[in-house]
Formats: C-alpha cells, sequence, structure tokens
C-alpha cells in the first residue's frame, strides 16, 4: 500500500477510502450487517402470523409490508452512523480533515448503504416469495428497493447527524425521518402493487429515481452542515 | 436599507416595536374575522351539491393556508438564520412552530368533521389533502422535538433550520406523491377548484386575510417572548424589568 | 332557529367554528403565561442579584 | 501585522458563559503557542476553535493573514489535530488506522517504519488498537501526527496518559518541528521545557 502522498489526495481517494475504513469496521463487527437483516425478516415474519396465512390477503398486501419493514430496518440501521464516530472522536478528525466534509458523510453513507440497504435488496425476493409474489413483479420490488433504500440512507444521514450526540436520539431519529420519508415508502409499495396487478407503473420508478439523484446530490451538504452543528 | 434591516433585528428595538404592531394586526384582523364568519354562516346561500356543511370552508381553508405559511415561514427564518446569522431569524423558527402545528391541527379536524357528512366516516384516506395535512403535522412535531431535545439555543437553532429546510423541500414532494397516489386509488376530494360564486368567495378571502393578521399578531407576541428569554442576561433587558414602568 | 340548524348539518358546522376559536384562544393564552412565567423568572433573578450587591 | 496564524478580538460564548473575550495571539513559524489555564478555562474551547469547530461570537482567525473562513479546506490541509481522544478506530489495527489517515492528507517522506521504531510501538502494528493501552493509544495518535506532511499542529494536553519517557518523547518532538519551522498550539496545565520562542495565551 502505498501510504505516501506528497501530493494533497483528490476527494475521490478520499471517499474511497471512508467507504474501504467502514466496510472494513463492518466486516470486524458482522453483527452490525446481519442485525438489520434479522429485523427486516422477522417484520415480514410478524404480518402473517397477526393476520392470518390467506394466500389472497398476503398476495395483496405483500408490497406493502416488505417496504414498511425495509423503512423500518434502514431506520433501526441508521442511528449508529455516525454515533461510534462521535464517541471515539473520529468525527472531530472528519472535521478537520482537508477532504470537504460533504465528500466524507457521503462515503459514510455509501458504506453505510453497502452494509445495511443493499443486503436487503438481495434478500427481498426470498420473502416476497414468502407472500406469493410472481417472479415478474420481485424485479421491480428489487429495483424500488434499491432506489428506495439509497434515498433513505441518505435521508437518515441527515436525521443521524442531527440527534448524533443527543440522548434521546433513537426515538427522536425516528420522529423526525419518518414523515420526511413517507414520499418514498409511498412511491415504492405502490409501484410494487401496481406491477403486481399488472398495471403501468412506470411512473413511481422514475419518481424514485428522480428522488435518488436529488438526495444524492443535495444530502450530503445537509448532512455536513448537520455534523458541523451537532459537533460544536 | 440594511441600516434599516440591523436596527430591525436589534432586540430592543424590536421588543418595544412589536409591542406596538401586535394591535394594528389584531384588530383589523378580528373585524375581518368577524364579517367573514358571519358571512360564511348567514349571509352566503348555501352550495346546491353540499349544502350548508360547505360553511365549514371558511375555517378549513384559512388554517391549512396557514399551516403550510407557518412551515414556509421557518424554513425561510431559519436560511435567513443560517446564512446571516441573524439570530431573531431563527426565532422566527421558534415561535411559529408551536402555532403552525395548531393550524394543521385545526385543518386536520375542520376537514375531517366536513368529511363526515360527505363520506360517511371521519378519516378517508383516499383525500390527498388531509393526507399531506397529516404529514405536515408530523413534520411539525419532529421540529418541536428536536428543538426541545437540544438544550443549547443556539444549536437548537441552527439544527433545527437545517431540519426546516430539508422538511420544506419534501412537503412539495410530499404534495406531488399523495396527489399520484390517491389517483390510483380513485380519491376522492371535497374541495373542487373552479366551483365557487363570487359571493362566496369574497368572506373566503376576508377569512384568509383575517386569519393571517390575527397570525401574525400571535407570532409577534411569541417572538417578543423569544427575544425576551433569549436576551435574559443582556443589559437592556436588566434596565427593561428594573425601570418603573416596567416592560411586558 | 332554523338558520342555526343549517339544514341537519348545524352541529358540524358550529363545532367547526366553535373549535377554531377555542385552538385560537387556547395557544395564544398559552403563549400570554409563558410570557409572564419568563418575564417574572428573569425579574426574580435580576431583582436578587440587586439586593445582594 | 503579518503572522503565519493570527487571531484578534476572539469571543467565545458557551451556554450561559463567556470563555474568553477580545482574545488575540499571533504566530510565527519555529513559534510555540502555549494555552495555560485551569481545566473548564476554555483551552479546549479555543483550540476547537482554532480548528474551526467551534463558531466564534465575535472575531476572526487567520492563516496567511487571510481570514480562515474563506479557505477552510488550505487551513485544514496544513494542520493535525491531536485531541483527548484519539479519534482511531479501536476495531483496525495501526496500520489499517493510519492508512486510512494517510490517504486523507499529505504525507511525510519519512518511511513510517522509522516513525513506528521512534515511537516504540513496532511491535504493535498487527494489533487491534482496542487491546492496546491508553499510553499506547496515545503514540499511535501521534504516529499519525508524525506521519502527516503539515506545518502546524494542534495538540490538546498531549502528555495525558504518557508515562515519563513518553512526556519527554512528545517534548523532543515538538522541539524538532518547530526547529524545521513548524508551529504549534499546545493546551497544557503543566510547565513544558522547550528551547523555541513559546507565545504565552493565559485562560
Amino acid at each position: 500500500m502505498d501510504s505516501s502522498n506528497l501530493q494533497q489526495p483528490g476527494i475521490f481517494a478520499g471517499l474511497l477510502a471512508i467507504i474501504r475504513r467502514d466496510l472494513l469496521l463492518a466486516w470486524k463487527r458482522p453483527g452490525d450487517v446481519l442485525n438489520p437483516l434479522f429485523f427486516f425478516a422477522m417484520v415480514c415474519t410478524l404480518f402473517p402470523l397477526a393476520v392470518g396465512p390467506s394466500a389472497e390477503q398476503l398476495t395483496f398486501s405483500g408490497p406493502g409490508v416488505l417496504w414498511v419493514a425495509a423503512l423500518l430496518s434502514t431506520l433501526l440501521s441508521l442511528n449508529s452512523l455516525f454515533m461510534s464516530d462521535y464517541e471515539d472522536g473520529s468525527l472531530d478528525q472528519m472535521l478537520v480533515s482537508p477532504q470537504p466534509l460533504p465528500v466524507l458523510a457521503l462515503g459514510k453513507t455509501i458504506a453505510h448503504w453497502l452494509i445495511s440497504g443493499f443486503p436487503l435488496v438481495l434478500i427481498s425476493p426470498l420473502l416476497a416469495m414468502t407472500y406469493r409474489m410472481p417472479s415478474a413483479v420481485m424485479g421491480i420490488l428489487m429495483l424500488t428497493l434499491l432506489l428506495g433504500t439509497i434515498s433513505l440512507s441518505l435521508l437518515g444521514s441527515i436525521g443521524a447527524a442531527l440527534t448524533v450526540g443527543l440522548h434521546r436520539g433513537t426515538a427522536l431519529l425516528s420522529l423526525l425521518i419518518l414523515p420526511l420519508a413517507m414520499p418514498i415508502l409511498l412511491l415504492g409499495a405502490n409501484t410494487v402493487s401496481l406491477a403486481a396487478a399488472n398495471d403501468v407503473y412506470g411512473t413511481g420508478i422514475w419518481a424514485l429515481g428522480a428522488y435518488a439523484i436529488a438526495s444524492i446530490s443535495l444530502a450530503p451538504y445537509a448532512t455536513a452542515a448537520a455534523l458541523r452543528i451537532s459537533n460544536e | 436599507m440594511w441600516k434599516f434591516f440591523h436596527q430591525m433585528a436589534s432586540p430592543p428595538y424590536f421588543y418595544r416595536l412589536a409591542a406596538t404592531l401586535i394591535p394594528w394586526f389584531a384588530i383589523p384582523g378580528l373585524i375581518l374575522i368577524a364579517y367573514g364568519a358571519y358571512a360564511g354562516l348567514f349571509l352566503v346561500s348555501m352550495d346546491y351539491q353540499q349544502g350548508d356543511a360547505f360553511r365549514i370552508i371558511y375555517v378549513h381553508v384559512p388554517s391549512a393556508y396557514l399551516s403550510m405559511m407557518a412551515y414556509m415561514m421557518m424554513a425561510v427564518g431559519g436560511g435567513i438564520g443560517l446564512i446571516w446569522r441573524l439570530k431573531l431569524a431563527h426565532a422566527v423558527g421558534a415561535a411559529a412552530a408551536p402555532l403552525g402545528a395548531a393550524f394543521t391541527f385545526l385543518a386536520l379536524v375542520t376537514g375531517s368533521i366536513w368529511g363526515r357528512p360527505m363520506w360517511g366516516t371521519w378519516w378517508e384516506w383516499g383525500d390527498p389533502r388531509l393526507t399531506s395535512e397529516l404529514i405536515l403535522l408530523f413534520l411539525y412535531f419532529g421540529y418541536m422535538a428536536l428543538r426541545s431535545s437540544i438544550d443549547d439555543t443556539a444549536k437548537a437553532d441552527k439544527a433545527s433550520a437545517v431540519l426546516a429546510l430539508v422538511g420544506v423541500v419534501n412537503v412539495v414532494i410530499v404534495h406531488f406523491s399523495v396527489e399520484w397516489w390517491s389517483s390510483l386509488h380513485q380519491g376522492q376530494t371535497v374541495f373542487k377548484k373552479g366551483t365557487m360564486d363570487a359571493d362566496m368567495r369574497i368572506p373566503l378571502f376576508a377569512m384568509l386575510i383575517g386569519f393571517s393578521f390575527v397570525f401574525g399578531a400571535m407570532l409577534l407576541r411569541r417572538l417578543r417572548t423569544e427575544v425576551l428569554f433569549r436576551e435574559r442576561r443582556t443589559r437592556w433587558v436588566r434596565e427593561l424589568v428594573l425601570s418603573p414602568e416596567g416592560g411586558k | 332557529m332554523e338558520a342555526l340548524a343549517m339544514g341537519g348539518y348545524g352541529a358540524y358546522v358550529w363545532s367547526c367554528f366553535g373549535l377554531a376559536f377555542i385552538v385560537t384562544v387556547v395557544i395564544e393564552w398559552r403563549g400570554r403565561v409563558r410570557h409572564n412565567e419568563i418575564y417574572r423568572d428573569i425579574e426574580v433573578r435580576i431583582k436578587a442579584l440587586e439586593e445582594r450587591e | 501585522m503579518t503572522a503565519k496564524l493570527s487571531a484578534n478580538n476572539l469571543t467565545l460564548i458557551r451556554g450561559e458563559s463567556c470563555l474568553f473575550q477580545g482574545l488575540e495571539f499571533a504566530l510565527n513559524p519555529g513559534e510555540l503557542l502555549l494555552l495555560e489555564g485551569q481545566n473548564g478555562s476554555g483551552k479546549t474551547s479555543l483550540m476547537r476553535a482554532i480548528a474551526g469547530m467551534l463558531s466564534l461570537e465575535s472575531g476572526e482567525i487567520f492563516w496567511n493573514d487571510m481570514p480562515v473562513s474563506g479557505q477552510r479546506q488550505e487551513f485544514h490541509g496544513a494542520l493535525v489535530w491531536l485531541a483527548h481522544r484519539t479519534g482511531l478506530k479501536g476495531d483496525l489495527t495501526l496500520v489499517e488506522n493510519l492508512r486510512f489517515e494517510g490517504s486523507l492528507r499529505r504525507q511525510a517522506k519519512t518511511d513510517p517504519e522509522v516513525i513506528y521504531e521512534r515511537l516504540g510501538i513496532t511491535r504493535l502494528k498487527r494489533l487491534a488498537l482496542r487491546s492496546l493501552s491508553a499510553g499506547q493509544q496515545r503514540r499511535v495518535a501521534l504516529a499519525r501526527m508524525l506521519m502527516a506532511a503539515v506545518p502546524l499542529w494542534l495538540m490538546d494536553e498531549p502528555f495525558t496518559n504518557l508515562d515519563r519517557e513518553g512526556r519527554q518523547l512528545v517534548m523532543d518532538l515538538t522541539q524538532e518541528h518547530l526547529e524545521r519551522g513548524g508551529m504549534c498550539v499546545m493546551a497544557a496545565h503543566q510547565d513544558i521545557k522547550i528551547a523555541s520562542p513559546i507565545v504565552r495565551v493565559r485562560l
């Protein structure tokens, strides 16, 4: 590994470095990756237990349940996004780093998504199967979850940055982020339902894509501003 | 021009100015509301479809309007506060949030009461405006919860300003996505556009302006409280309190 | 009396107007109470400081 | 007024209390800025304000006679921050931690092995930081500082958790850095023995 940067490394190097570090940290603590997945699977199990195993009902409510479970599971994992950095002083180091803070915040969020959002997208067909979702619809489910979890992670990073260091962080984070996340849930779940009903579902995909692009380009700035404020 | 703004924003000046301004907002506002309410309740002839139930718009629409205006004010105030470090602008957010939440609540409840004879149910998920209004209420709750959980006022100001700015972008997205969603489910709304006669509209305008004026008066009063609290350690507050006439 | 009944919708219409009135009054009253509390706290603190000097 | 790092009329209010008011200093290459004061007198806050982490009530900090607020990235590229909390990850090894830091900022030409040897941490290279003592972790943080090729060191209580030998090492390293034309801002509540010119700020 070349560690003799005689020049100031560019922002792309910084972005990759922080993604790599966070992935390495997650690798050393696999619980952080697995807990949201278990949570996702368990919420999906709760529903048939509560309303009964009728196939018709499960097919009808499957997209909604899967999406709500994905939203809650992402929210659960977001709380720890900046927590350990705040506690061990890494956040201070990020703030005085020559790398722009939005880049570092984006890197951390990307790593978070790779750890919690992406595996969730990968296992979603498995759970969708138990809800008797036709395999043709599963592609749409995965696509909406892919776009949706990216937006959720980015949106949630703003909330995590605002609440880092507060005592009642977890409950507060949900209170801040859930109303903001409602459009994503609404677009995602309804698009899958439309696809399941053989209806036109293009609008929702485009809207989710637009949301994801807008949040990639805007959310890191809000997160950076929030981190500066929270760490004062 | 800049000098004027700076003088406006100086806390002791604003504290006194607001006290003189309050009646100038409150009295015209109350007169307009009195006229609008009387006309809306008794003078305007009833809607041929909805009967007399449509008279609820005279409180529902102004409340819904103010619920969104208050959120806009929080966001604009927060933005100004972050960029120009104007403490008074941050105080606007703190003062407007509970008022906005109250009017959002009012818009929700009146909408629900109106829906009861129309839909036969107190709550209709298919109505996009009520759903958006409910999400707006949650946004207000989040804003106030964040504010109250940060002890340091300066920090609470900045953090909640960021939240309000993110939230205001989201309000627009909520609006469009909920419209799309309700169109999928053949959602119905009782508020139809362009079906109002002029004689129905004039009292509604009176109510809108009247509510806005009264809101202004209430906001100014709360701003005075915020200014007093934030400046409690300063010399001018000390002199104000010790002066023989007091400064409530 | 018939005007007040609003063709059967009276209860709905009047409860809306009444609620609007109550909510506005309550929120304004709470605002005033808070203002007076803060003013009194400041007054007590400053007068206590004055006396010590 | 020309100085590499300077400040005028700094006022900082935290919560209810005013930590300092109208504070000024000027620092040139080869000089040490020593912040003295009791615990809780605002030494750390002043350091954080210099690093741009706290917003000041009034005043401005200048780097090359230009306000830091207008050149934050350049200024941060010229400093390292050694704080009470090391900012290193306990789950990662020494090398993994320092490699990450190395990808963020410009690095010195010195061979890392030489630096490890000097600090006496060569044997600890492959261990997770969590398993090291507080003093050893401190030495890793010092290694990060030495590996960065920057003129300005911000050191908040650099002697905590270090034994006598370690404290002497910090003083030697600081001395060498200053002799090379570097600058230091140090908050310490014990006296330090350094031959270079010292600018004192009493809080």
